[in-house]
């Protein structure tokens, strides 16, 4: 008889959650945060769906808002989740199944009670209808699901899916109202304008297609007094509006359309922020420090062709691009390098590697790239303030000669075939054309024969994958700007991302099939703690930053976000969230005083 | 005629499937088909109208998410095969092409025109969605067009070489010279941003409380919004056909029956719109039918973005570049037909502003 | 060539209109310096003087080595390195303290021994549109530097406007050409013949008006990669149709008029009557039309260029300039650039046709 | 009696191509209540330009100086609005060339009934009455059924009768009156003058007649101004001038008449051309749907046939078709039954095989302006025919075109002009060279002399003669002008309603005509 572990929350590598069970509220919130008052934000484009569990259609923002999960996270740690609609859950050491104990007094919107057939009917949904993504991890990991009571369910998971995960998996999955479903004989893959019913904190209080989507909080909200929902939840109202142009959304902010902005380009950071509003103090312009993993943001090359299979190649053409004359003449000095694929954070790698880390590494001495083993974690090149760096220039330029890419009487570089060392930067979006081309210009001066090609995105999809039909058009580029977004927790993904199994696959953009990284991805893969985990991912980052596929871009390591004067947030946040939905809150005397201003209508 | 305008009725049936014969042709070559886009907006990708939009700069996207919790898994799995041989099936591409031809154009011949790729709403209503926009710019960038551009044309022409012609001209060329996009951006800068004046609104073709408005005050709120796209998506327009009246003008003002309606003793005006008007006025009557169905459908994307509005010309743009087929084969369709009979009407047109033209074949 | 009289006359009207007489000088003027735009703005030196002997880096390539330099690929003559070895004559001291060495080897001496002196010149405007510039923030605004101020990518913007104007001109001249020689002759051919012609012809060009031009600019580009040429072609295999529907209204009405009645009775051949009697009776359109068909030819590559469809973004476009100003209006000068060019080119344009059109009126006369 | 119009020292200078162009000289002369004052002069000698500056209708490239007053009113440099009162209500025109001033786009009905409605604000069935009383009066048919039409479903002299219908709706002071009578057949033609003498007697109408018809001037001018060369050269009462001439010019144009008879055809000439029962019907066609409701029979199953250096005239009241047939023949409208061209049925030939034919068969249209393009010069529109069929070897374009324009009379310095700078008469006579300038060996000429002089009309009769005799042209000869027809014409066919009511050689329809309406036309032309 195995033991049956019966908590709260989960955590991935069974340590100890950082609440214990009694916990009051979150450590980053304020429990005496005034409900009330409205926050409206701006996004992009258009919408014409409620329903945001189908790839047609476009949803609303915050559209999922309305359905709650049985578990959540928290914004201050990694790897742990929550009871919320469950009471506690029991699972056994190995994590074959997990049963969830739910909250009796978890009621939908509309005042029903959510019972354990609900779940049981949208877990169904979700396999059957949901999103692909839902229904590959549902089909890998969920085996059965059992109602056991009203508000006592039970999921069975096979026995081949990591165990590190699955309850996390099962917990995440959101709860609809089945009643809802059938009453209105709604299905999951189609688009509708109805929101349907969730338990959650907010509903839908009105929408102008195209124009706004705004939510009220639910007064009624079943969970507004558990521990976890304490000092969250705060406005009132929340409105998110609509712009078809950049420009016309920064209007929209500057004339008071909408109070709360996330800026996301540098440029309107450094320079437009100087109107009225901004002059008389009502808005207030904040850069807050966050603790998210960079994107790992990189030109990506294909290792697939033969003149990126020399590594020499690969550091020249790194060496060529000028971050820091890119980060002051492009970005205005707002944006930091990235060196590691874990980037800010404990999981990048520093210094020689340490013991454990050299306990992984060293089985694998003849399959490493030279450095791994003796030297600190490969850095991106430095570059002077010139943009075109002649010691740069010099150093590539040697590489460039040793790999045999020697300079012909026309200052290009051929090798001994005669073959000029051509190089294609394919993207879709515009905004890089302005860091691509200095790179380009700079990769021309080293004699390489270097283009941007810019192509629309469906053509762009078809070209960065591979292609069932005609092999020889799959992976069909030279050098790309895509995303390694690796995570605090690593799992499966890690073999897509870098391993030969994914080799095919549209996530192992480079093409990388490398014995080493297997071997410590596997590593990753089946660690057991997150101290084991830490090492062997500093350890796969090494690897992976040695074999230089890719040039590090860049990432900003703070929230920018610009705001009218009337909200305010726990000081300091927590590293894994702005929150501004949530967990900040409205102060309605600074509130009254800009309206008295006239700054808001 | 009446045998003339048959025969051109039924020339739009062969036409017609002439260009979707092309047209589908055509798509079979066009790199990337729809299945890519579907991938792409599983990897969060596949905005197709990003470039335009402008925004961010790479450096780290921070939207409000859409709401799908697509990239809380996908970024950690796979796309397994079989989802895209699903998705194939799905988009009907595991037929081959002739059948797939066929089908599609016994449905269209029956007016089915089926339901976008990326959303569940047949082309129909998607299209009908979108008129209000589209309608409103068209029609009024049109009628603002000529109620401008053909009295001034025409003073032109009487005055020409004179100080007031040259200054218009200035003017109007002026006004074509600013790219439209930029004018348009700089009038929600100055008289609907937040650092000049607030005088019209941002966004969108009505207010909030458009349902409790009075008629009157509905029609003021209507214009109300779309004065700015509509004067930002005129500007242009004035001077290819204040020009075009001046020119035309010019030839006809000095021919002999307007001597005669001269001698008649009719004013100045009657003489001009009375008699000149007519005869100097077939290209740019003619034109008209033409012109407006290609504002209505071609001319707006810029402004509609620029301005938040969600017409056809934004449609149409997007579903060309998502490959939303059954959107762009549709709208082509339905497009196509009301340009096959508009092209009718403006020749109808043209007899009726002019009764000598014919359109049988002449012998030497 | 002797101009006939008639031409002789027409030419005399055009002289009479001062204005457009004016303009196409200024135009000529214009486009004929664009066409020396290497010369005018580039990034590598006229005339190089290097120990004694002379280089022209605009039209020959030299390795960085021929200056004494240690690259084998072009000498990039904007670094002070190149060019504290041009001046100085090869001193490798060049390449730790360039600056320092040229001052110190300005009064012809450098650490005792006589320097060889070399000199350059440069162009007015020492970039190429292409040029990365070390200016702080971009875009810059102008200054002594970048009289224009620098584009978003750092790039020089008289620059880009010079080598931009000859580009588009050069476009907008070949598609407009092609496609109004192409449009009204079609135009012409429907409305001269009517009939069957008219018919088919009308079909072809609806089935032609249907096809997507976006997917043929993909599908092209896909197949045969970015090109000004490729441009060219799609642009006026797009454009030709605009003027067939005027065209050929003018030729349907114009043919029933009398003196086309008796150039048909004197025998004269059809194309004949079509291009000599009819087309400079139902020019209107044409004439007037064709500014803004070479402007919008201009124009249409600028949004193509807008919409990502257009020439690489290296490339000098306006439409690529305008684009920025868009997305820059905290860069006004980038604006400014963008419509100021396009105006004088437009208005230019306008005037020159103008003229044209009086040069063909016989009725008109001049003060 | 009261000074109607009072012209003094006027003259006329036009910019042409940079040089100064002086068209009429200080001319002076008075129009009193009820008179009748008649231009006669050369052809180009000024008399259109001088009647259109009376309401400064001139083109802007004209400079007038001098003066002109209207009932005391100066109208040289008069305001717009002044002017505006003036035209159509107290002074109305009828323009020379009917052709080409009408509106083309207007029908009838609109045209008038402008007219009605701006002096006096007559509209509906009143003005519809009014109307049709005027077209009934200028002598046209179903004038009912008339007013739908459009300009060009009307024949020349049907144009130029609703010029005068025009004219004369308001009821006018002042008639100036552009050789209002050149396409019109003698029987209208008296009709109209009898009208106009009518109106003259009832209302006192006072008339600027500006003709080259001396009889015609003769018979109801009461003062005559006769030109030359922009100036007056004589003026007074019709009588004196008529009976004692004093200037030499007047002389000679009093004296020329065209006189003659056509030299004898050549025995055994071969037939040039020839038709068997052609036909040209016109649809009308009514509604948007433009059904066809019914036909204009212009032409009615003619039959004719002319030999070499022979000359057919063709005669009959205006509207009967003569234009109809004479296109028909030329192949330039559709027209049913054969042709029959040197033995040979052109009727089904393609425009390309007929081309080569049309050097051999020329055209002078009866609308001279309408005839040439606008854009072209009078050197190019003359030498066009060269390009298209050769120059004679050994000569040269501009030379051959000085040649042919010296024949008809005209100043080969003005070959760079465009057409709408010459004046009625010299337009025609541009036609003529045009078609001449070919050697065809088949002319069609339609009214080639209605708005020349006499002297001119001489000359070209002479031209016309002696071209035949030298290279045995055959000639279409359409004319109102009986005189000339009867000194060109070997046969004359005699046209009504679209059919051939009678044909013969010129002696026996001019001496001895068979139906009744041959003999009507005879007795107007000679009769009066
Ligand atoms: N717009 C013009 N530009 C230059 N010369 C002109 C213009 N109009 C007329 N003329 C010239 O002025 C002279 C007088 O012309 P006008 O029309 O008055 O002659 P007319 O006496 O009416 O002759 P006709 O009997 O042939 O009609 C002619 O020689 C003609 O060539
Ligand atoms: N295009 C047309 N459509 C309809 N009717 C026409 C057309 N052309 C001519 N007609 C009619 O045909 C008849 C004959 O016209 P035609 O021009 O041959 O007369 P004509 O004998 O030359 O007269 P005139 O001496 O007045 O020039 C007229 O009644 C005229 O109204
Ligand atoms: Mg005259
Ligand atoms: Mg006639």
């Amino acid at each position: 008889e195995e033991a049956i572990i019966t908590s709260h929350a989960i955590t991935t590598f069974g340590d100890a959650p950082k609440y214990p069970a009694d916990f009051k509220y979150l450590d980053y919130v304020n429990p005496d945060a005034p409900k009330g008052g409205e926050i409206s934000e701006a996004t992009f484009g258009t919408f014409d769906s409620f329903n945001p569990y189908t790839q047609k259609g476009r949803a609303a923002a915050l559209s999922n808002s309305a359905y709650e999960e049985m578990m959540v996270g928290t914004a201050d740690e990694i790897g742990a989740m929550y009871c919320l609609i469950c009471e506690t859950i029991e699972y056994p050491e190995d994590k074959s199944w997990v049963i969830f104990n739910m909250r009796p007094e978890a009621r939908f919107s509309d005042g029903s009670p959510l019972t354990a057939a609900d779940v049981e009917y949208t877990y169904a949904l979700f396999r059957d209808e949901g999103l692909i993504s839902f229904r590959t991890v549902l089909a890998e990991y969920v085996d059965s699901v059992e109602v056991l009571g009203e508000h006592r369910i039970k999921y069975m998971f096979k026995p081949e899916s990591a165990a590190r995960e699955r309850i996390q998996i099962a917990g995440g999955l959101p709860v609809m109202s089945k009643a809802w479903f059938e009453r209105t004989g709604a299905k999951l893959d189609e688009s509708r304008m109805e929101p349907g019913i969730g338990s959650g904190p907010y509903v839908l209080e009105s929408y102008d297609v195209n124009q706004r989507v705004v939510y009220k909080r639910n007064p009624d909200y079943w969970g507004k007094d558990l521990p976890i929902n304490i000092g969250q939840n705060n406005f009132d109202r929340i409105r998110i509006e609509y712009f078809g142009d950049a420009t016309a959304a920064l209007e929209g902010l500057k004339a008071g359309a909408y109070t709360f902005r996330n800026e996301n380009s540098s440029k309107n950071w450094a320079t437009s922020y100087n109107f009225p509003a901004v002059d008389r103090g009502w808005l207030v312009k904040r850069e807050l420090k966050h603790g998210n993993i960079a994107t790992g943001q990189s030109f990506v090359m294909n290792l697939r062709r033969e003149k990126f299979q020399d590594p020499r190649v690969r550091e020249a053409i790194g060496l060529m691009f000028n971050f820091e004359w890119s980060n002051e003449s492009l970005f205005y000095g707002l944006y930091k390098r990235i060196n590691s694929f874990w980037e800010n954070s404990e999981l990048a790698p520093e210094g020689l590697p340490s013991p454990e880390e050299l306990a992984l590494l060293e089985p694998l001495r003849d399959q490493l790239p030279a450095g791994v083993l003796d030297q600190e974690p490969v850095m991106a090149p430095v570059s002077g303030n010139r943009q075109l760096d002649r010691k740069n220039l010099r150093k590539a330029a040697a590489l460039l000669e040793e790999a045999g890419w020697i300079v012909g009487d026309d200052g290009m570089r051929r090798n001994a075939r005669g073959e000029k060392l051509s190089i294609e930067f394919l993207e879709d979006d515009p905004a890089f054309d302005r860091v691509v081309n200095p790179f380009i210009e700079n990769l021309r001066a080293l004699g390489v024969d270097a283009s941007l090609s810019r192509v629309d995105p469906a053509q762009y999809t078809k070209r960065v994958r591979s292609d069932s039909v005609n092999a020889a058009a799959s992976f069909d580029f030279d050098i790309i700007t895509d995303q390694f977004p690796t995570g605090y927790e690593p799992g499966a993904g890690l073999k897509q991302y870098f391993g030969s199994a994914g080799l095919t696959d549209v996530f192992n953009t480079m093409g990388l099939g490398d014995p080493a990284v297997d071997a410590l991805i596997e590593k990753v893969i089946t660690a057991q703690s997150k101290e084991e985990m830490h090492v062997a991912v500093k350890a796969l980052d090494r690897v992976l930053r040695a074999i230089r596929f890719w040039v590090p871009q860049w990432f900003k390591d703070s929230h920018t976000v610009a705001y009218y004067d009337m909200y305010e947030h726990p000081d300091p946040l927590p590293p894994y969230a702005l929150g501004e939905l949530s967990f900040w809150w409205y102060n309605a005397d600074k509130a009254a005083a800009l309206r008295a201003a006239g700054a808001l209508n | 005629m009446g045998a003339y305008i048959l025969r051109r009725l039924l020339l739009v049936i062969p036409t017609l499937i002439g260009i979707m014969v092309v047209n589908f042709t055509l798509t079979q070559f066009v790199p990337g088909g729809p299945i890519e886009q579907v991938l792409a907006q599983i990897q969060g990708e596949g905005d197709v109208l990003r470039g335009i939009t402008g925004g961010g700069d790479g450096g780290q996207a921070e939207e409000i998410s859409g709401g799908g919790a697509s990239d809380k898994y996908v970024g950690a799995r796979g796309l397994p095969p079989e989802f895209i041989k699903e998705l194939e099936a799905q988009f009907g591409f595991d037929k081959p092409p002739l059948e797939r031809f066929l089908n599609m154009m016994w449905n269209y011949l029956r007016f089915d025109f089926g339901e976008s790729y990326f959303r569940s709403i047949s082309v129909v209503d998607l299209v009908i969605e979108k008129m209000p926009v589209s309608i409103s710019l068209g029609l009024w960038s049109t009628l603002l067009a000529y109620a401008v551009s053909i009295p001034l044309g025409i003073r032109k022409a009487v005055r020409d070489g004179t100080p007031f012609d040259t200054w218009t001209s200035g003017a109007i060329i002026v006004g074509y010279a600013i790219p439209g996009f930029l004018f348009a951006v700089m009038l929600i800068v100055l008289f609907a941003g937040g650092s000049y004046w607030r005088i019209f609104p941002l966004r969108g073709l009505t207010s909030d409380n458009w349902e409790d408005l009075t008629l009157i005050g509905k029609a003021i709120d209507y214009f109300w919004h779309i004065a700015l796209p509509v004067f930002a998506s005129t500007i242009s327009g004035f001077a290819t056909l204040t020009l075009l009246t001046k020119n035309s003008f010019l030839d006809e003002i000095n021919k002999q029956y307007v001597l005669t309606a001269r001698a008649k003793g009719l004013t100045e005006g009657r003489v001009l719109y009375g008699h000149v008007f007519r005869n100097a006025m077939l290209i740019v009557i003619a034109g008209f039918p033409a012109l407006f169905l290609a504002v209505l459908f071609g001319g707006g994307l810029l402004i509609e973005i620029i301005f938040s509005l969600d017409g056809l010309g934004r449609m149409g743009y997007e579903a060309a570049l998502q490959r939303d087929y059954p959107v762009v084969f549709g709208t082509l369709y339905a497009f196509g037909l009301m340009g096959l009979v508009i092209g009718i009407v403006s020749d109808m047109m043209y007899v009726f502003v002019d009764p000598r033209i014919d359109f049988e074949r002449r012998v030497g | 060539m002797r101009l006939s009289p008639l031409n002789q006359r027409r030419w005399r009207n055009f002289k009479a209109n001062r204005r457009a007489f004016w303009s196409l000088w200024i135009f000529a003027a214009l486009f004929g310096l664009s066409l020396f735009a290497e010369v005018l703005a580039n990034d590598k030196p006229i005339v190089v003087n290097y120990r004694g002997d002379l280089f022209f880096p605009i039209y020959k390539f030299y390795p960085e080595t021929a200056f004494g330099g240690d690259f084998r690929t072009e000498a990039i003559y904007r670094d002070p390195e190149v060019q504290c070895l041009i001046r100085t004559g090869g001193i490798v001291d060049c390449f730790d303290d360039p600056e320092g060495v040229m001052e110190d080897a300005a009064d012809g001496e450098f650490a005792g021994e006589t320097v060889e002196a070399g000199w350059m010149i440069w162009p007015p405007v020492p970039y190429s549109y292409n040029t990365i510039n070390n200016v702080g923030t971009a875009p810059s605004a102008p200054d002594g530097d970048h009289w224009l101020g620098t584009d978003d990518t750092t790039r020089d913007v008289l620059a880009r406007i010079i080598y931009g104007f000859r580009l588009s001109i050069l476009f907008a001249i070949i598609v407009s050409v092609g496609a109004s020689v192409l449009g009204i002759m079609a135009g012409a051919v429907q409305g001269y013949f009517g009939g069957r012609t008219d018919l088919i012809f009308q079909r072809v060009i609806e089935i032609w008006g249907g096809t997507p031009s976006l997917y043929i600019i993909i599908i092209l580009f896909a197949i045969l990669g970015r090109s000004f040429w490729l441009l060219v072609a799609v642009s006026i295999l797009f454009g030709w149709p605009a003027l067939v529907g005027v065209v050929r209204a003018e030729f349907l009405r114009a043919r029933n008029f009398e003196y086309v009645r008796a150039a048909r009775a004197l025998g004269v051949p059809d194309r004949v009557i079509m291009f000599r009697h009819i087309l400079p009776n139902a020019m209107v359109a044409t004439v007037t039309l064709l500014p803004f068909i070479v402007t919008g030819a201009i124009g249409g590559l600028a949004s193509l260029d807008f919409l990502g469809f257009g020439l690489p973004s290296s490339a000098p476009s306006l439409g690529e300039l305008s684009l920025q100003a868009k997305q820059n209006l905290q860069a006004p000068w980038l604006g400014f650039t963008a419509f100021f060019t396009f105006a004088i080119m437009l208005s230019l344009l306008v005037f020159i046709f103008e003229g044209v059109r009086d040069a063909f009126d016989p009725r008109k006369t001049f003060q | 009696m009261t000074e109607v119009l009072k012209v003094r020292d006027l003259s006329v200078r036009f910019r042409q191509d940079g040089r100064m162009i002086e068209a009429v000289k200080g001319v002076s002369f008075v129009i009193r209540k009820g008179e009748t004052v008649a231009l006669v002069g050369e052809s180009g000698s000024g008399k259109s330009v001088t009647a259109l500056s009376t309401v400064d209708l001139l083109s802007g490239s004209a400079t007038i100086s001098g003066s002109i007053t209207y009932l005391g009113q100066e109208m040289v440099g008069a305001p717009e609005p002044l002017l505006r009162k003036v035209r159509g209500n107290d002074i109305s025109f009828i323009f020379q060339e009917p052709m080409t001033s009408l509106n083309p786009l207007h029908t009838l009905e609109k045209q008038i009934g402008e007219s009605l409605l701006l002096h006096q604000g007559l509209s509906g069935a009143p003005a519809e009455a009014r109307m049709i009383k005027l077209l009934d009066e200028v002598g046209i048919d179903n004038p009912e059924s008339r007013l739908k039409d459009y300009p060009h479903q009307l024949s020349g002299g049907q144009r130029q009768r609703v010029m005068i219908a025009m004219a004369l709706a308001n009821g006018p002071e002042l008639l100036i009156a552009d050789e209002p009578t050149t396409a019109l057949d003698v029987t209208i033609q008296a009709q109209i003058l009898e009208l106009l003498a009518d109106l003259k007697r009832k209302e006192g109408l006072s008339l600027l007649f500006i003709s080259h018809d001396l009889n015609i001037v003769r018979r109801i001018a009461d003062r005559v101004c006769v030109m030359q060369g922009g100036e007056i050269v004589e003026q007074g009462p019709v009588a004196d001038i008529f009976a004692s001439p004093q200037h030499p010019y007047t002389r000679k144009l009093l004296a020329a008449e065209p006189k003659g008879r056509p030299d004898p055809v050549p025995e055994g000439a071969e037939e040039i051309i020839r038709t068997e029962g052609l036909r040209v019907w016109f649809p009308i066609q009514r509604g948007f749907l433009r059904r066809t409701v019914g036909h204009v029979k212009a032409v009615n199953d003619a039959t004719i046939s002319v030999r070499a250096g022979e000359t057919l005239g063709i005669v009959g009241e205006s509207g009967s078709g003569k234009t109809t047939l004479a296109l028909g023949i030329m192949r330039l409208i559709q027209a049913d039954g054969p042709v029959i061209y040197q033995g040979r049925d052109i009727s089904g030939w393609k425009a390309g095989e007929l081309r080569r034919l049309r050097r051999d068969m020329q055209i002078v249209f009866q609308d001279p302006f309408g005839s040439l393009s606008p854009r072209m010069t009078a050197e190019e529109i003359i030498a066009e025919g060269l390009g298209v069929h050769g120059v004679e070897p050994g000569r040269n374009r501009t030379e051959m075109v000085a040649e042919i324009m010296s024949e008809v009379g005209l100043d080969p310095a003005t070959m760079g002009r465009y057409p709408h700078e010459f004046s009625g008469g010299q337009r025609q006579r541009i036609a003529i060279a045009r078609a001449m300038i070919l050697r065809p060996k088949v002319v069609v000429l339609d009214e080639p002399t209605s708005a020349l002089d006499m002297t001119v009309q001489v000359q070209i009769v002479e031209l016309l003669r002696a071209l035949q005799r030298k290279y045995g042209l055959a000639y279409l000869f359409i004319s109102h002008d009986l005189r000339v027809v009867r000194a060109l014409s070997h046969k004359i066919i005699v046209m009504r309603r679209g059919d051939i009511v009678e044909s013969g050689t010129g002696d026996k329809i001019f001496e001895r005509p068979e139906t009744e309406y041959t003999r009507e036309l005879m007795a107007a032309a000679f009769g009066g």
